[in-house]
């Protein structure tokens, strides 16, 4: 019974201890509206009984009475002391982490969430396995975001410089919302992502194919690229529309003549990009700062194998080496005389 | 100890204050105003005491006494301190006890602030090791 | 109650056959507010009220001893590294500056309430010297400060053109490998422990690299996800279990608490007799930071109570003009005592910063 | 000449007053804006207060309306649309919170009404009481100049002259809570200016604060012991504990802030070795204390509208003052329930949790005890008094879903979500707002002289109930479904509670029209009020409406503020009058005459 009211003002129970939580939510709604229900009753027959009318004179009536007080006092003293002793004990059970639980590292940026798994493998959606329990560990890189999975009665703040811990057990097999709750600037409302609770053999053959992009559907070296691009942080840095950042523009540059710092001048091909991926400091581009953090140990050979597929399909200078022949991929560069900034810098 | 409490009339005494002392507390006699005045052999003795203070808690961190007796030894000089220049450079020893009150309130108030805030210290991570870009994703 | 009752019309019985005479406008004594019955009423509101604002004082210095209070007790020895740098002649010299200058303000309320106006000005030009000569010696402390590139805050923020700390020249390698090693170290907070274990024994024991040295070598966390991965769910525990910390004893509580007090730079190059074996400008960027945060810390503890100083230099100019016309006496001194209360919060403020920020031992 | 003085019990009678009144007493804006009178302070604040309130609710339907889709409702591009409304959030945030409901009561009814409660001719700072109106004022014009400067901003776009970008502020995007390192390190360039109007708006709050604290220690008038005190001052005593304590947290927290992002100083930013979550406990050790500065205030007028309305005596006096102290107290230790998801340790969660529960004791009797103070009662339905029924059943449905809210699992579930932000609008809004309009219209014939319409105030006293409960009931339900708050944008599913919403704020707007056009027609042409309109029996009614420059010719002496058979319906005059026999009756004693 209590069950289908809750269906109308709770989202659907999925973890171990969404239960608790609609528990004790329903024993303080009823608490609430028996007090609500004494309240306004009494205000409601006074206001009746007592109304100013012709003939009426208010009578006189103690100023105080100590056990009356007092009673209304102590009850609401031990109501309340029960709700938090439950509210207290679920916490509990929200906060101390099963051993053994499957650890999966969250981190937020404004505005999307990664989600790494043991094995190293990061996806911008969360896919957990049903029944077991999963910790989080969460850090931002920017500002403070909230994790927080209504399905789940799970919610915890990802705070830049520290590390914060949550952990959930799904219970039901589905995909649930990821919502940030807490305040992070001009797109706070999309940062959304959602939680897809699979059965742990499902799981296992998701997370073989997610780690391993070669035993995707549709597997190119120029789409695995650009995923890393995209989910490896060279985004950031690296602009493919021509614009200067942090490092110098991926666009047309491969098969280029790059311009170092040394004053030398080289050709950039698969071993210079291999070598600045693995030691950025070897050789700096003229204009930049030595800033770029080594990817030694962070990709393989492979995946910079893909990294450089990517690259050749936004250079024009390597397209024309090669005569043209390679198609224009679907993520094609702007156009040359677009305003040179990307949708994401013009936000405050 | 003795110290000179000086009564002045007020100009128009008795006829203000007859009777319309706002204050309940104070149960003075009307028209007179009660007004201590600390001796100089007192304001010289406070500070005396206070630059001897002041040598004793430089003199003690040339002696080791381990991290935590050395803070502990230097706080309680000074308020030793502290207390002396409230006691007597500022009338506490001679004022309204709610003025000590509020000094007390003010003072629990700071303590209840701090220490709450370093109930939680163990969660404050200042050698928190970002990961970098080169392990995970944006 | 009828006790009460009894001492109100006791009260009335005094007010005798002046009803209300504080009306009478031309009857007050010239310093006596109208809403105001008797001097003495005056003077007790005047000397609460300033109290109650010497209370919202010592609260807002309170949120810095807070920060000052957290942090030290997180991490001593960057406070014990950082005050090095303190001197601690002149602090100790400024204390006792500035309890002269207290002794000169208690005894000018002495000569207000006796009515000497002269000597009167005579302590608050004392007082005035020493709240200057105060000033001045923070003058020299903070320009050592900046003469040792350590301030509240960074370079970049004062001077645009600055390019970062100058990095101690380091022999060139034509190593590629080995500038990649260094380059990581650079980008990782605890260089020393991640990429040269030799460093490990001189952290206490729970200590860990921290988060980056896991992430960095993800192969190797390959390992644990298969066991991980097949995992079945554990029972959930028993609330109360594992209460005091819940990540205790689990492979990862390092991970959760990192270094716990120990930034990992200083802590291996303990001060041997003394003496600190590293300077500021020896330190990694990352370990500067971190001193950085006692000198933020350092100035705006000292700064706040320097404008406090200079606000309260400006109340005694006040109060010495006004002496100089002769307007204090017996019965109206309330101004110079609420001048010299804030001046005294002042030293009493001083004298818990000289401690806590220049005699760490 | 001969005049009565009062006895115990006993009101005073004041001489028929001559035609000059406080309105009537000084000529010009320059007697106004640098008054000494504490009642032309208290009506300087009001219309300050009011402005802003004006602009804030301004905000308020600019977000409601944008709330009416998810999609795109003011502008052609998502994140302009998006920044439009982070700016509209923050502004109508700050505007209320700071400029509007933390001065409201104290600042305005207070400043008004204090000194006559206690039979003074002012506050024991009269100066100080001007400067915390112009720091009020100061720090307004630091944040009127981070408003104007959004909309050049938001007209002309980004400025192609160094300074002017520099110098004209982007509008404010931290949110009212300006948390690092959003606020230091990624939010709108406004942010420097709004720090420094917060500081200077804080001032404010101290200075009236310190004078209350004062006033009520050293000018009690005869008769009247601490336990003799109107309620209303035992709550603004409660709250003037509250702003000198916490506000100074407030400043400092301020300062550091404006370190951070000017000179980069870390002590939160952890970019900058600093800790994001200490800055939390920094700010929530002032804001959550300021919930109460706005709460307590507005329960200090609802027992005094009550008692007066009921025309009854209070019940049980001692244990609503006590409770006032109470909530001060503890309204300190509560402020890590704001921190539960944040990385707080399980043990100041717990710690938190226990002390937010016992705070709900002392508000709980509080609601009791109106409730009783109604039985046997002579209830008038006027306008004030339906404000305050309506105040007990919103302040009834806010405090308890503050259980919710406490309870450590289930805050987990709700925190940032619409159910908190449902949960402190009925606290802040339903109770603080409704208190503060029958608290206008309480003293409203004190202030002017002037009676307002009692059939238009209930109709609108009404509508604002009905269009509260349907903006924000719908809410606590969205939050428990999940939506977090300051969503811009949220799932479809979500449409239906969020367009209910939307028509709860217009209903509100038009109730507020009517409410405001209701107090300024009585001005226009209301009926004149006699001395005492209600028959209440607190001193500022035994002077004159309104009152004259020094408040009392007589210095009254107090008796109990409660004690309503004191003034009896006179048919004739149709006005109440002071019934010495009763006096007498009740106090047991001889009134005493003195001959001048």
């Amino acid at each position: 019974m209590l069950k289908i009211l809750g269906s109308i003002y709770m989202p659907p129970e999925a973890s171990t201890v969404a239960p608790g939580v609609d528990w004790l939510f329903n024993f303080i709604l009823g608490i609430t509206a028996f007090f609500c229900l004494l309240i306004f009753a009494g205000m409601v027959v006074f206001c009746i009984k007592y109304r100013h009318r012709p003939g009426h004179q208010g009578g006189e009536s103690p100023g105080h009475s100590t056990g009356l007080e007092l009673t209304w006092t102590i009850i609401p003293l031990i109501i309340v002391l029960v709700v938090f002793f439950y509210g207290f004990r679920g916490f509990l059970d929200m906060s101390v982490v099963p051993p053994n639980s499957y650890e999966i590292i969250v981190q937020s940026k404004m505005w999307n969430w990664a989600f790494q798994y043991p094995n190293g493998t990061v996806t911008p959606e969360l896919h957990v396995p049903k029944g077991v329990p999963i910790r989080l560990v969460l850090t931002s890189d920017d500002v403070i975001h909230s994790f927080y999975v209504p399905a789940f009665r799970t919610q915890k703040m990802s705070v830049p410089g520290r590390y914060n811990r949550a952990w959930f057990q799904a219970t039901q097999v589905g995909e649930f919302p990821i919502y940030c709750a807490q305040y992070c600037g001009t797109s706070h409302s999309k940062m959304l992502s959602k939680v897809v609770v699979e059965e742990p053999t499902n799981f296992d053959r998701w997370l073989e194919e997610a780690s391993n992009p070669e035993k995707q559907t549709g597997f190119t070296p120029q789409k695995a690229g650009e995923d890393i691009y995209k989910s490896r942080g060279c985004i950031q840095c690296h602009s493919i529309d021509g614009s200067h950042g942090t490092g110098p523009t991926w666009k047309d540059m491969f098969g280029s003549k790059v311009a170092l710092s040394d004053g030398s001048t080289i050709v950039a091909d698969e071993n210079y990009v291999h070598d600045s991926v693995l030691y950025p400091t070897k050789q700096i581009v003229q204009g930049y700062q030595a800033v770029m953090p080594s990817y030694l140990g962070g990709l393989k050979d492979k995946q910079i194998d893909w990294v450089i597929a990517y690259m050749k399909t936004i250079s024009e200078p390597y397209k024309k080496s090669m005569g043209s022949s390679g198609a224009v991929p679907t993520s094609a560069p702007m156009h040359k005389d677009e305003p040179a900034r990307s949708a994401g810098s013009n936000l405050k | 100890m003795a110290h000179e409490i000086q009564h002045v009339s007020t100009p128009a005494g008795g006829a203000h204050a007859a009777g319309q002392s706002h204050v309940p507390a104070h149960g003075q006699h009307h028209g007179e105003y009660h007004v201590h005045v600390v001796p100089p052999w007192l304001l010289i003795a406070v500070f005396v005491c206070l630059v001897i203070l002041t040598g004793i808690t430089v003199g003690v961190t040339y002696f080791d006494f381990g991290r935590t007796l050395n803070v502990w030894i230097a706080l309680a000089v000074a308020v030793a301190k502290a207390t002396l220049v409230a006691l007597f450079f500022m009338h506490l020893r001679w004022d309204s006890p709610f003025n000590s009150v509020v000094l007390f309130a003010a003072l629990f108030f700071v303590a209840l602030f701090i220490g709450t805030v370093i109930l939680d210290s163990k969660e404050y991570q200042i050698n928190f090791v970002p990961p970098t870009s080169t392990s995970m994703a944006p | 109650m009828s006790e009460l009752v009894n001492k109100q019309q006791a009260a009335v019985a005094l007010a005798g056959d002046t009803f209300s005479p504080a009306r009478d406008h031309h009857h007050h004594p010239p310093h006596l507010a109208h809403h105001f019955d008797t001097l003495e009423q005056q003077f007790a509101s005047g000397k609460l009220g300033m109290w109650v604002f010497l209370a919202t004082e010592l609260l807002m210095f309170g949120g810095l001893f807070c920060a000052y209070s957290v942090y030290r007790h997180n991490h001593p020895e960057i406070f014990e590294f950082g005050h090095q740098y303190l001197d601690k002649t002149l602090g100790a010299i400024n204390t006792i500056v500035l309890i002269t200058s207290s002794l000169t303000m208690a005894w000018g309320v002495r000569e207000a309430q006796l009515g000497h106006n002269k000597r009167l000005a005579l302590c608050l030009i004392l007082t005035l010297l020493g709240g200057a000569g105060f000033m001045c010696i923070k003058t020299v402390e903070y320009h050592a400060k900046w003469e040792h590139r350590v301030f509240a805050g960074r370079w970049d923020q004062y001077d645009p053109r600055y390019k970062g700390p100058q990095v101690p020249h380091e022999p060139p390698t034509n190593e590629p490998e080995a500038q990649a090693e260094q380059q990581i170290k650079n980008n990782k907070m605890l260089p020393q422990t991640t990429m040269e274990p030799q460093n490990m024994p001189t952290l206490p024991q729970g200590a860990n690299p921290g988060y980056g040295a896991a992430l960095a070598t993800p192969q190797a966390a390959t390992a644990p996800s298969e066991a991980a991965a097949t995992t079945q769910a554990g029972p959930m525990l028993q609330a109360g279990d594992a209460y005091a910390d819940p990540n205790a004893g689990t492979a990862d509580a390092a991970k959760i608490h990192p270094m716990q007090g120990v930034p990992a730079g200083l802590a291996t190059r303990v001060h041997a007799e003394g003496k600190w074996e590293v300077k500021f400008d020896d330190l990694p960027k990352t370990e500067q930071d971190h001193v950085l945060t006692f000198f933020n810390l350092y100035f705006l503890m000292t700064g706040l109570h320097g404008i406090h100083v200079l606000v309260g230099m400006g109340l005694i100019c006040w109060i010495l003009i006004r002496s100089m016309k002769h307007e204090f006496g017996p019965t109206y001194f309330a101004p110079v005592d609420l001048v010299g209360l804030y001046w005294h919060l002042v030293d009493l403020i001083w004298i818990f910063l000289f401690p806590l920020l220049y005699l760490i031992h | 000449m001969s005049a009565i003085t009062g006895n115990l019990g006993l009101a005073t009678k004041q001489p028929e007053h001559k035609s000059d009144n406080y309105l009537t007493h000084g000529k010009g804006i320059k007697s106004w804006l640098f008054s000494l009178d504490h009642k032309r302070i208290g009506l300087m604040y009001m219309i300050g207060v009011l402005t802003a309130f004006f602009i804030g609710g301004v905000f308020a339907m600019l977000l409601r309306t944008k709330l009416l889709t998810p999609g795109l409702m003011y502008t052609h591009n998502e994140a302009d649309e998006w920044n439009f409304y982070n700016h509209c959030f923050t502004l109508h945030g700050a505007f209320m919170v700071f400029m509007f409901i933390i001065p409201a009561i104290p600042a305005v009814l207070g400043n008004f009404v204090l000194p006559m409660m206690l039979g003074a001719k002012d506050v024991a700072f009269p100066r100080l009481n001007l400067g915390s109106l112009w720091c009020w004022i100061i720090g307004s014009i630091f944040f009127g100049w981070v408003l104007l400067g959004g909309i050049l901003h938001a007209a002309f776009g980004p400025f192609a002259n160094y300074w002017a970008n520099a110098l004209i502020p982007a509008g404010l995007d931290t949110g009212w809570t300006f948390y690092t390192p959003y606020s230091t390190a990624k939010a709108a360039n406004g942010t420097v200016e709004a720090l420094l109007g917060i500081f200077i708006l804080g001032f404010s709050s101290i200075l009236t604060g310190v004078n209350f604290i004062a006033t009520i220690h050293m000018l009690r008038p005869k008769g009247m012991t601490w336990f003799r005190m109107p309620l209303f001052l035992w709550s603004l005593y409660a709250t003037s504990i509250i702003q000198i304590l916490a506000t100074p947290v407030l400043a400092i927290t301020g300062l550091l802030l404006l370190a951070e992002r000017t000179l980069g100083v870390g002590i939160f930013d952890p970019a900058l070795g600093g800790d994001p979550v200490m800055y939390q406990h920094f700010f929530w050790f002032y804001s959550h204390p300021a919930v109460y500065i706005m709460i307590l205030p507005a329960m200090g007028v609802i027992s005094e509208v009550i008692t007066a309305h009921t025309r009854k005596h209070v019940f049980g006096y001692n244990f609503i003052a006590y409770s006032s102290i109470a909530i001060a107290m503890l309204s300190f230790l509560v402020w890590g329930h704001h921190l539960f998801v944040s990385g707080q340790s399980p043990l100041a969660n717990a710690i938190f949790s226990i002390l937010t529960f016992a705070i709900a004791v002392p508000s709980a009797i509080k609601v009791f005890n109106w409730v009783s103070t109604m039985w046997r009662g002579d209830i008038r339905f006027t306008t004030p008094m339906i404000c305050a029924l309506s105040f007990i059943i919103l302040f009834t449905f806010g405090g308890l879903t503050g259980l919710f809210l406490g309870a450590l699992s289930n805050d987990v579930h709700v925190t940032g979500t619409y159910f908190i932000v449902a949960h402190f609008h009925y606290v802040m809004v339903g109770s603080a707002l409704f208190a503060f309009l029958a608290g206008l219209y309480h003293w409203w014939p004190k202030m002017f002289g002037k009676m307002t319409n009692k059939t238009v105030g209930n109709i609108a006293a009404i509508l604002l109930l009905i269009g509260f409960n349907l903006t924000f009931f719908v809410q606590f339900i969205a939050g428990a479904k999940g939506l977090p708050r300051r969503y811009a944008s949220y799932p479809p599913e979500f449409h239906k509670y969020m367009v209910t919403s939307t028509i709860g704020a217009y209903v509100m707007a038009v109730a507020l029209f009517m409410m405001a056009g209701n107090l300024l027609a009585a001005l226009i042409n209301g009926k004149k009020a006699p001395a005492n309109p209600w028959g209440a029996n607190t001193l500022e009614w035994h002077t004159a409406s309104p009152p004259p420059h020094d408040n009392f010719p007589v210095e009254p002496v107090a008796g109990d503020p409660y004690d309503m058979g004191s003034w009896v319906w006179d048919e004739a005059t149709e006005q109440w009058v002071l019934d010495e026999d009763h006096a007498r009756t009740v106090a047991g004693t001889e009134p005493t005459v003195h001959q001048h």
